[in-house]
């Protein structure tokens, strides 16, 4: 139940799988990501609602054939750089894409959670989303004929959150801003936290997520795991590292030369790079 | 960009922004411009305000400016920190909220939204980064106001991909959509403010900042653009206002 | 904002109107109950999943037209006899029945609160429920073409819980088991929130849902509201009053003088009392 | 009813329920007999078992017997508690629930289960207090332990009404109904135990509880109940199992 990262990431994650690492702004499991780019994991579909820099370094060093997103971008600075150059250039391969809003990503986590194959909402209607996926169509309510959207659960192979605190046995809390987590992780097939300490009780908070054990396939005990994002009660986020992103992320060459020398990853793609 | 009377002009559309916002609303604030906005009318004119995140934070007060849609300080003063399915499906869906403050990459003629991509969607000119919470905030909200700075490049006749409906292609569109709340009902630039025209809903020039001309705007708007008969002059901001806007963004 | 419990029910709750005094075994607006027993509310279509002894009171007293529940009976003890007498015998009048499961009417009070005419479960599929109501659907997935049920979304006139505490804005703060209490009163056109006290600051406590003053149209302070159920962190249930309820409710006439005596109240039809 | 071994036969039958749990378990939980059971397995073989009531209280461990389903000592000793619409969505649905532990009012040879009304619907002779979370417990769980008093007027052929479906009239109706646990796979009663047959889904008589005989069983079903070719005795509670029931039900 209590791994080490590098055992829980390849006990869980696959070459292929679809992969969610959730966090809203809070408790991103950046450790996460960059253990699955250490481990040189390819082709995943890679699912979150707010891709940022994590994402950004995934694609750029080649893990995701596919994401299935709402919004991305960098916080606060601007574009993902790496995450528009497999779009626009292909590099380090083409990325295809699958995308929603924010309430359509939500809602098909909580069909994914709830064991439904869809969800319904009042969204999408006449914009131009519905015409760039099969993932939304309409659906007319059997009591009073009125139309709204439906989008199919997402029940990802494996889901990974950051969160503040386990204790011994892999019960989960978190609190803060809480976004989506839950819902991701009932809606996967495996999942993984990783935290920020493990204790012997989980004494109780307001606000408090509890994601019991049984819905956790492992636990790994990763302070500082969701830097440069924030652990609310633990440590602030790092806004000065978003804003050095830009820079690292706007070049090829610059990029690779972070993989190798602040990640120690291969670059995304021998011989490719730059 | 400081004029003569010592703001500039990003500062006079941030003004602008937070008149649109009363001590009785609800409002669904985007990041940026918006989230300024709202902080500031919060901290002038608007001590009721009640100010949503779509990262699940009901009733925030920050005391600093947050940086991102779910900064710390926004669930350390909310009244409530509920999940991100809760804030759209509880709050956001059934209209219990009365004003979406958003922003823009694109803005067309009908204040239709583009947030997703410049030129082709697969082919891009330039990718943004997508919808996230705005479909359904221009969708659900009682009213929206856009906050944007204008130029004929963001100013468009026809926004390359609607991202989030206006007024479709004019009046009726909305309803024919079903879509309850009554759209964006002002779009305030650096420049001037824009409503769109009761009969036709397309946007139309109401209101001009300090120092602009309507020639000004004409060149930063991309379709040809109708100007109200009663143009009216934007009231310049108080030294109060300014005093409380550049404590918030850090600028003295 | 603030009221008294009296003037609460009278503004609020009108003859002929859908009310859903909701409770989970915890909370339950027992004095809200009777002071719309003695306001001599008529016509009512009473919602709730779990009617219990408020409601079997309501129900004897005649407030009642309609029951939309999926549970009615007397906690640990047995049968609801006012309810019972209401059904078999139309005492003192005709009791009409909407019957759902839990999952049914946790579901239609979800639609009811996220502005949806419908909600989707699995549910039903079998049973001899569905023949007795037009209020259970139906619904193909868009997607997989599997079949789910659909029930439409409650949204009552007006919908009553009770709650530990309030502040002077009217933020009201439950903890312990809440139920359906949010679900109920963000469904609802207007609410009702009696509370235990009314403080100057809602101190945050693990667990709790607050319900935003915007939400509430009025609070009651009333001490003991939820009596004999319990409200976590003031009173624990009072399990004999529960009991005793058995003896007064199976005699009309029985019941009838209670009504009187217990409650100050008019017997439910003047004239056929006993 | 004590018998000469100095145990009642409702002490049998809890004994008997509570051996269908085992300590791997997340048990959905009924109140009444099957709750008693639940928590005696908690406190003797199966100190693991995951305890869910329908209140919302995830991983209970309550320190007395609760009386209610939404009793106060559930909420304290729980892992969690949740709402009422995530209990039902988040667990019981998706099917992470193991075992369902319902009571009836009627059961029928297909182990169908009627908790709603004897007699005629609209014109009751005894209206029962209804559906509450059984229809889904029993179509969602993996399984279903249905624990009951046995008499011929509980024990029927045809249920008055279907409230929870068991095995509808036989073999792959709960296939053809989309209804994806296994469904009722043993009812305990304070005779012996019953299980579906393989072939035909119909309840059969597999166990019988000591100076119990299959007369006596047959006495009290409503239909010709069938008897298992290896129709086994139960094992009598031992001392310990008698002496914690006991202090749960407060008879010493």
């Amino acid at each position: 139940m209590i791994v080490p990262l590098d055992e829980g990431v390849r006990e869980l994650v696959g070459d292929g799988d679809t992969v969610a690492l959730e966090g809203f702004t809070h408790l991103i499991p950046v450790a996460a990501g960059h253990e699955i780019i250490r481990q040189g994991r390819r082709d995943l579909t890679l699912v979150r609602m707010t891709p940022d820099i994590v994402y950004d370094q995934m694609i750029g060093a080649g893990c995701a054939a596919k994401l299935v997103f709402s919004w991305g971008g960098n916080p606060g600075v601007g574009s993902l750089h790496r995450f528009r150059d497999a779009i626009q250039y292909g590099w380090p391969r083409p990325l295809e894409i699958e995308e929603h809003s924010h309430a359509g990503m939500a809602n098909r986590y909580v069909a994914g959670a709830s064991g439904l194959p869809f969800a319904v909402l009042r969204g999408y209607a006449g914009t131009d989303l519905v015409d760039q996926t099969d993932t939304i169509k309409t659906i007319e309510c059997p009591f009073t004929g009125e139309k709204l959207a439906a989008v199919p659960a997402l029940n990802p192979d494996v889901s990974i959150v950051h969160a503040q605190r386990a204790d011994r046995e892999g019960n989960v809390q978190l609190w803060g801003i809480t976004g989506i987590q839950k819902e991701a992780v009932l809606a996967a097939k495996r999942s993984l936290v990783t935290v920020e300490e493990i204790v012997d009780e989980l004494d109780p908070v307001p606000g408090q997520v509890v994601l019991p054990a049984r819905v956790v396939s492992a636990v790994a005990a990763v302070p500082g795991g969701s830097r440069p994002s924030y652990a609310h009660g633990y440590y602030a986020r790092d806004n000065g590292a978003y804003q050095d992103w830009d820079a690292v992320s706007r070049d090829r060459e610059e990029f690779s030369r972070w993989l190798a020398e602040g990640l120690g990853a291969q670059a995304p793609l021998p011989g490719k790079a730059g | 960009m400081t004029t003569a009377t010592g703001y500039t002009a990003d500062e006079m559309m941030t003004v602008a922004a937070a008149h649109a916002l009363t001590s009785e609303m609800a409002c669904f604030v985007g990041i940026g411009l918006p989230s300024t906005a709202a902080n500031l009318a919060c901290r002038t004119h608007a001590p009721g305000l009640w100010m949503i995140y779509e990262s699940g934070t009901l009733g925030t007060r920050p005391d600093t400016l947050p940086l991102s849609i779910g900064d710390g300080v926004l669930a350390e003063t909310a009244d409530t920190v509920v999940s991100v399915p809760e804030v759209f499906n509880y709050w956001l869906q059934p209209g219990r909220i009365d004003v979406g403050f958003l922003g823009a990459a694109q803005i067309d003629r009908y204040a239709n939204i583009n947030t997703t991509v410049i030129g082709d969607y697969t082919d891009p000119k330039v990718r943004l980064p997508g919808a996230g919470g705005a479909p359904e905030i221009a969708a659900s909200c009682r009213e929206v106001v856009v906050v944007v700075r204008q130029s004929a490049r963001t100013f468009v006749d026809r926004a390359d991909f609607v991202t989030s409906v206006g007024h479709g292609r004019g009046a009726g569109e909305r309803e024919r959509l079903g879509l309850r709340g009554a759209g964006p009902t002002r779009v305030i630039t650096d420049l001037g403010v824009l409503k769109p025209d009761p009969a036709t809903r397309e946007l139309t020039l109401v209101q001009l900042h300090a120092g602009v001309t309507v020639d000004d705007v004409r060149a930063a708007t991309g379709w040809e653009l109708a100007v109200s008969p009663e143009l009216a002059s934007t009231p310049e901001p108080t030294a109060e206002e300014l005093s409380v806007l550049r404590s918030l963004t850090g600028r003295d």
